[in-house]
């Protein structure tokens, strides 16, 4: 009985065993390579193939949207003939592999819709120039197309808003047609706070009520006029000159006022500026709002300005740096009156520019970078954080609380006294937190089982906004087959975006064409071709330029296959 | 003066382990791929500021010279300064190093009462229906996932009968005055309770079996029946002597299991939001903040071996028959 | 080959008569054969979302006749998602008890056999794993090596070979200077044949000790791994099941996704316990009574 | 037996019994004998033949799995295997003592010998710990150690000072009766008799009774009035020492008489008694001695021998009548080595 069983029992192991390591490992098939050889007379050699494509998706996770469309989209390549592999890899990796090294085939990340993305600069140049696709630059995709280049900077220099429409529209049109790394999906932002402590709350494009233009207008309607703002993370660190993530800089800007800032239309509005206007294509003067306080007391200056701009690039500060790259020099004019020299004509100066540099106060600043000098400067705490900006620092306990006051002095003085802003470190506090009234604005997207969650909570207001940051598919233009722009046009004709936004999102997003979204409706074209949905359409593309299928299916290069690299050369 | 030199030596070793665990660590975290810096693209750091980043938090130079700046400046206490907060990593962790301590403590004292009594109970009762449930519970216990058990938990105590909060240390927008304040206050008391249990639970398991078995030892010694012969009563009999001598190999099983749930605290941290290291090392590895990882593992394995060393002292002090050498 | 047929017959013997030991065999032959038969009980591809008739998908659905165990926030079908889920803890469990017990006797029967330097060198190597927390640093090897099912093995192994590479040494320690060992010396067998023909077959017992406790430990660590994001995202493993469970906002709302995976994690590394407490007894006679 | 106003304990018809997986063992089986004020009994026996039994079931120290299946047991008047847990605590060490076998470990290893004793004396007196440890230090003087060492851990004590300790304990409350259960057994030769001796002296000086247990028939002499000769977890005889020891009426006493050394100082050679003791778990029909009693009839192998009357208490064999002629066999050599042949024809 004993040893039947033994018997059995080693058996089974040694099946499973086998079994499994089949199962587990992704050998190759020894059959199909068999067949390849027999159809090898028909020209499909092995150099003819077309290359396997390694698809990078995050672990689910880290996001389950990016994980789950991936496959999906994996899926529909894969009955185009295209061999793909899905991989995932952490963030981590795949930032310093895919957007930093470029050394993927394909990789989708989430594009961050933030105000100062408005003016589309960054999705029309930085990811598409050819300046930006070496290594650490942002033309992930490697899109270096002349024509492009050159609409671009002719879009990133002229000062004339019209002009540069024009030349914003042309692009998208190409880059529709060539795409080098098609957007897939814009989120809808769905939101939520008390309508019944809160009115006037404002969703506004790219940020939902993140938006600065939120906390300047939500007016309370109850005796409790500080708001508490629940979030899933906590802040990081408060020295502007070295902050890195989002979460850091909505906070920041409620404390230091810019001179410009953009308004909810994306467009660049006078703020600690009084007025500005453009010189000539280098020169933009700015006179300084009359009557500025900082928070403790202190009156901000013309000089305070100049040093801000100069004390950054002193320091080296990573963050004002990237902003402030075209910026040859600063010069005072008289007391209220400042000038800025670019080294070229930069138009997005004043939107990422001025519009993103928070004004410090010297006479704190210079103090401290003479104590701790230019390295000590940027790991400064700078606690508290003292500034001009609409809100000022109370205090801030690590996890578990940050409060801002307001700063009643101001010209643009918040309608509530308060924020407190409270990280609960997971999503489901955060709901919780909204359904039992804990905390009165929720800093999170809702998805769609939390909106089921929270829908019988009557005192809760839900606003929804399109994002105008998306999930975008970078190819690698410098690999092929990501080379041909037939190839690019069919795998993006294949990928499902409906579907997609069905089963991933809920229904909650909308497919995304252009480049620059559709909820950014002074820059949008409209009227560039729709790429997606459509499987035959991709087949019919591949079929035309004379790519060729196997018994199996499997795609093989034209013969006598020349790459063609953009839609201009077809 | 023996006892002295023992513990001196054993603090030498330990610091020799440590040293030579950070040394792994900080190679270890080079090798990994991907960099701090690069994350932050999408937030807007264009290739110029990666750069300047990288040579700020000093990546740019050879890895000898970063190991060793690391490690002198690590010997002046300097833990270098966390990538993701700018300030000081050991700042940065100690604020999270009080929350997992106090949560630790707390659930390690619960487990070995429930271990030690609990043990001690089943061994009395050997036998009988109780020792028989106990023993298929205990093991149940000890062998669900933590995690598990505590998503378990959740569901029924804080989301079905909304007795207890559903994670986090303390109710949002209270205020303490101080840390004794903080820790000592009944909404905190509240919080802490999911956690502690769910931890205790699963670190009693195993002193607890451990108790039971040295326990049936114990109680077959001769001078158990001598003590029952001097007419001492059962209850004394079983926790002056035989629980008192049943103790001893618990200590050492105890000391693993406490370095063991120092390092399962990532999982309670994780499931229950507790601000602490363990959530802190997941956070720090994900977003490639050496320093910060690197400190909040120094310390955990700090703590490891001050359990170590702690269980053995107190088994040298709890039995004299241990001479010290 | 006789021997070890032998040693196999007694691991069963050792098993069947245990009570203990007994459940555990069951328990664990039963996800034996469900893992090996996985594919054709799962009646579905647990990665496949599903629909209903009228083409919508099929979310967080109670159990039902169609599906066993209701569906996941994605429409995917959670019953078989545990049942291919029992592949990957099998294969995790099994492997990496093999290797963890594999380096750790050999590295145990080497330092207790030679002693001196070796002996030395290896125990302190031994003391400082010890002093290495487990579930961190394997969070971190597993984000060296990339997520993936080798590379989680490949942790476990890494670390936990000090558990039974200490016992095993002491053993050796204790049998190295009996009667028959000297007797095999004095006959002129090689180092070599002493350690594996005479030392090895007495300590086989605790290293068996050693292979139920790891196979639990080792699935046991892949769940919690899993469970904080570093798992293997291709695969559905039961602790990867818990984990979208729990970032789905689900686990208060879809018992039916939540309670199986951590009821099957616990009844294996159950039956991995059960059947270390059986090698345990024959390891150590004087527990037998208890 | 109320005729018998001194009579101290009185154990009639008692039967112990041990479950274990393979079945019942009957350990002790119909053991009645007596103890009178004043007395030192001797119980002896070979190993394994039911006297530890026997003497923790007086105290009902039996292990779990050990009960008593039928008999008495008083002491004085009372009921002792009718006693509740509470009334048994009361009588332990405070009216019945006992040296344990194995002092090695008797006592508790993590505590200070003198806390030991002193814990005695507070279970049943009402004094102060001051007045308790003075009494240790009285105690510890009486059997000739050290005050000082009351503060010495147990391992920090040799064998022969554990023995003392533990004699010196079971001093501690004045019983009435004290055991001592093979108290020299696990020492070495030298100690052995040291402890003897100061048993010897302490008894002088003590006016209760005591029960020695040994296997060693030469300490009865010196020390027992009565003795108490069991085989088999049965009483094979019982009465005055010295009648039995220098008459004895049970082959099995004479054999034990011929394995030592003799006490009136006569120079012959020592005999043992081939073969071991019966299994218990199943007890041999009849006379429970008769496969190596040399003098075994037919009926020793059916029948049980009934209990007979002899000078100072009884004897349990069918050839009582013949004792004196046997005991002149019992003397020779060849008489056991028959039982050798006997048992390798079987």
């Amino acid at each position: 009985m004993v040893t039947r069983f033994k018997k059995c029992f080693s058996f089974l192991l040694i099946f499973l065993l086998i079994f499994n390591l089949a199962a587990c490992s992704s050998t190759k098939n020894t059959v199909k390579e068999e067949n390849q050889k027999e159809v090898k007379e028909e020209a499909f050699t092995e150099k003819t193939k077309v290359p396997e494509i390694n698809l990078w998706i995050t672990s689910q996770t880290y996001d389950p949207v990016r994980y789950e469309a991936g496959l999906m989209i994996a899926n529909s390549w894969k009955k185009l003939g295209f061999k793909v592999n899905t991989t995932a890899l952490e963030w981590a990796t795949m930032s310093s592999e895919g957007m930093k090294a470029h050394k993927h085939d394909a990789f989708m990340i989430q594009w961050g819709g933030k105000a100062e993305r408005i003016d589309p600069f960054h999705w029309l140049y930085s990811l598409h120039h050819s300046s930006e696709a070496v290594e650490g630059g942002y033309n992930i995709a490697g899109y270096e197309n002349p024509e492009y280049d050159k609409l671009a900077e002719e879009f990133a220099s002229n000062m004339d808003w019209e002009v540069r429409k024009q030349k914003a529209y042309k692009m998208q049109e190409i880059l529709a047609q060539d795409v080098p790394q098609p957007p897939l999906v814009h989120r809808k932002l769905t939101m939520a706070y008390n309508k019944e402590n809160f009115e006037n709350a404002i969703m506004a494009m790219g940020e939902g009520l993140y938006s600065f233009w939120n906390w300047v207008n939500i007016t309370p309607k109850v005796d409790r006029k500080i708001i508490r703002f629940g979030t899933v993370s906590d802040l990081k660190l408060l020295n502007p000159l070295t902050t890195k993530t989002g979460q850091d800089i909505y906070m920041l800007r409620l404390i230091y006022d810019p001179l410009i800032r953009i308004d909810r239309d994306g467009k660049p509005i006078p703020w600690a500026a009084q007025s500005y206007r453009t010189v000539d294509d280098k020169i933009i003067e700015v006179v300084l709002r009359d009557g500025m306080k900082f928070h403790d007391g202190k009156a901000v200056t013309v000089d305070d300005v100049k040093f801000t701009f100069d004390f950054a690039r002193e320091v080296k500060s990573p963050y004002y740096l990237s902003k402030l790259k075209k910026l040859d020099k600063v010069e005072k004019v008289d007391d209220k009156t400042i000038r800025f020299v670019l080294k070229e004509p930069f138009a997005p100066f004043i939107s990422n520019g001025l519009a993103l540099v928070g004004i410090l106060p010297k006479h704190i600043w210079e103090k401290e970078y003479k104590e701790r000098g230019a390295e000590g400067i940027l790991s400064w705490e700078n606690l508290p954080a003292i500034g001009s900006g609409p809100y000022k620092y109370e205090y801030w306990r690590p996890n578990e609380e940050f409060k801002l006051s307001s700063f009643d002095e101001h010209f643009n003085a918040p309608k509530v006294k308060g924020i407190l802003r409270i990280p609960y470190a997971q999503t489901y506090g955060v709901v919780q937190g909204l359904k039992s009234g804990e905390i009165d604005v929720a800093g999170l997207n809702l998805l769609p089982l939390q909106i089921e969650e929270l829908k019988d909570s009557s005192f809760l207001a839900f606003d929804e906004i399109d994002d105008q940051g998306y999930y975008m598919l970078h190819y690698n233009m410098r690999k092929a087959p990501f080379n041909d722009v037939n190839v690019r046009r069919a795998l993006t004709y294949a990928i499902p975006k409906d579907q997609i936004i069905e089963l991933v999102f809920g229904g909650r997003a909308v497919p995304a064409y252009s480049t620059v979204a559709a909820v950014n409706k002074f820059w949008h074209n409209e009227n560039v071709e729709k790429l997606g949905n459509d499987i035959e359409k991709a087949r019919e593309i591949l079929k035309e330029a004379g790519f060729r299928w196997d018994k199996e299916g499997k795609i093989y290069f034209p013969k006598d296959y020349k790459v063609k690299g953009y839609y201009s050369d077809n | 003066m023996r006892s002295m030199k023992y513990i001196l030596k054993r603090i030498l070793q330990m610091i020799l382990t440590l040293f030579i665990l950070v040394t792994i660590l900080f190679f270890l975290f080079r090798v990994v791929p991907g960099d701090p810096v690069s994350m932050y693209i999408d937030s807007g750091l264009d290739k110029e500021s990666q750069e300047l980043l990288l040579k700020q938090y000093g990546l740019d130079k050879p890895l000898l010279e970063q190991y060793i700046i690391y490690i002198k400046s690590m010997l002046r206490g300097d833990f270098g300064n966390s990538f993701q907060y700018g300030k000081p990593a050991i700042t940065v962790i100690g604020e999270r190093f009080w929350n997992t301590l106090v949560l630790m403590i707390t659930s390690l004292a619960i487990s070995l009462c429930i271990g030690v009594f609990g043990g001690a109970l089943l061994a009395w009762k050997r036998g009988t229906k109780i020792d028989t449930v106990g023993t298929i519970l205990v093991l149940a216990v000890r062998c669900a996932p933590v995690f598990w058990t505590g998503m378990l938990f959740l569901s029924i105590f804080a989301f079905k009968l909304k007795l207890l909060p559903l994670g986090g240390m303390n109710t949002p927008g209270t205020n303490f005055v101080s840390l004794y304040d903080k820790f000592f206050s009944a909404d905190f008391l509240k919080h802490l309770i999911l956690p502690a249990l769910t931890a205790s639970l699963y670190s009693a398991a195993t002193p607890l079996l451990v108790m039971r078995s040295s326990m049936l030892e114990v109680v077959k010694e001769d001078f158990i029946e001598l003590v029952r012969a001097k007419g001492v009563k059962e209850k004394k009999i079983l926790y002056k002597h035989a629980m008192r001598n049943a103790l001893l190999p618990v200590i050492t099983v105890f000391a693993v299991q406490a370095g063991f749930a120092i390092g399962g605290s990532v999982l309670i941290e994780t499931v229950f939001r507790w601000p602490g290291m363990g959530r802190e090392i997941v956070l720090a590895v994900s977003a490639r903040d050496y320093p910060l990882a690197q400190t909040a593992f120094f310390l955990i394995g700090t703590m490891t071996a001050l359990f170590n060393l702690i269980a053995d002292v107190l088994y040298a002090y709890l039995d004299p028959r241990v001479v010290i050498n | 080959m006789e021997d070890a047929k032998q040693s196999l017959n007694n691991l069963f013997k050792i098993l069947t008569r245990n009570k203990a030991g007994f459940i555990g065999l069951i328990i664990f032959t039963v996800f034996l054969i469900i893992a090996i038969f996985a594919s054709f009980i799962a009646p579905y591809d647990p990665m496949a979302m599903n629909f209903d008739d009228n083409g919508a998908i099929k979310r967080l659905q109670p159990p039902s006749s169609s599906h066993l165990l209701g569906t996941t926030w994605m429409g995917r079908d959670v019953f078989s998602q545990m049942i291919m889920g029992s592949r990957i803890a099998m294969v995790v469990g099994i492997l990496s008890a093999i290797c963890v017990v594999f380096i750790g006797t050999n590295i145990g029967l080497i330092a207790g056999y030679y002693g001196g330097k070796v002996d030395n060198v290896i125990m302190r190597l031994v003391d400082i794993i010890y002093g290495i927390p487990f579930l961190p640093f394997a969070l971190i090897l597993v984000a060296v090596l990339g997520p993936g099912i080798k590379n989680i093995i490949l942790a476990i192994v890494l670390i936990t070979w000090r558990n039974s590479s200490r016992v095993i040494r002491s053993q050796v320690l204790t049998l190295k200077n009996r009667t028959f060992i000297e007797a095999a010396r004095l006959t002129g067998a090689s180092d070599f044949r002493i350690l594996y023909k005479h030392i090895a077959p007495n300590v086989l017992p605790l290293s068996l000790v050693y292979v139920a406790l790891s196979m639990a430990s080792a699935i046991m660590t892949e769940a919690s791994l899993s469970f904080l994001g570093f798992g293997d995202p291709t695969l559905s493993s039961w602790g990867k099941i818990l984990y979208s469970c729990y970032s789905s906002q689900a686990m208060f709302k879809a018992w039916w996704w939540m309670l199986p995976p951590g009821i099957a994690i616990t009844l294996l590394v159950l039956s991995g316990f059960l059947m270390s407490k059986a090698f345990e007894e024959v390891a150590n006679p004087k527990l037998r009574e208890r | 037996m109320d005729m018998y106003n001194d009579l101290l304990l009185n154990i009639e018809n008692l039967d112990v019994c041990y479950k274990i997986s393979d079945g019942i063992v009957k350990a002790v089986k119909d053991v009645s004998f007596y103890l009178r004020k004043g007395e030192v009994l001797g119980l002896v026996g070979e190993s394994g033949c039911g006297k530890t039994t026997l003497i923790k079931a007086i105290l009902k120290l039996l292990p779990s799995n050990g009960y008593i299946a039928n008999g008495e047991i008083y002491f004085k008047d009372r009921e002792i295997t009718k006693m509740d847990n509470e009334q048994l605590r009361r009588i332990r060490w405070n009216e019945i003592s006992m040296i344990t076998q194995s002092a090695m470990n008797a006592l508790d290893p993590v505590y200070k010998v003198g806390d030991q004793i002193v814990e005695a004396i507070l279970t049943h007196k009402a004094v102060s710990k001051k007045e308790a440890y003075s009494r240790a230090m009285e105690l510890f003087n009486l059997v000739g150690l050290e005050k000082g060492r009351l503060n010495d851990f147990p391992h920090q004590f040799s064998g022969g000072m554990k023995q003392r300790a533990i004699i010196a304990m079971a001093l501690a409350l004045n019983p009435e009766i004290i055991i001592a259960d093979e108290p020299t057994t696990a020492l070495d030769v030298v100690v052995q008799a040291q402890i003897l001796e100061r048993i010897n002296t302490l008894l002088a000086g003590y006016d209760g009774s005591m029960i020695m247990v040994t296997h060693d028939i030469s300490v009865i002499a010196q020390t027992c009035h009565r003795i108490v000769v069991m085989y088999g977890g049965r009483v094979m005889e019982f009465g005055n020492a010295i009648e039995v020891l220098k008459e004895p009426n049970h082959p099995y006493s004479m054999g034990l008489k011929n394995a030592f050394p003799s006490i009136t100082g006569e120079k012959r050679n020592l005999i043992s008694i081939p073969g071991t003791p019966p299994n218990l778990l199943k007890p041999p029909k009849g006379c429970r001695f008769n496969e190596r009693c040399p003098f075994a009839l037919e009926k020793c192998f059916h029948e049980e021998p009934m209990l007979q009357g002899t000078k100072g208490g009884y004897v349990a064999c069918h050839r009582f009548y013949e004792a004196e002629d046997l005991r002149a066999e019992a003397g020779k050599e060849e008489t056991w080595m028959k039982i050798r042949k006997r048992r390798v024809m079987v």
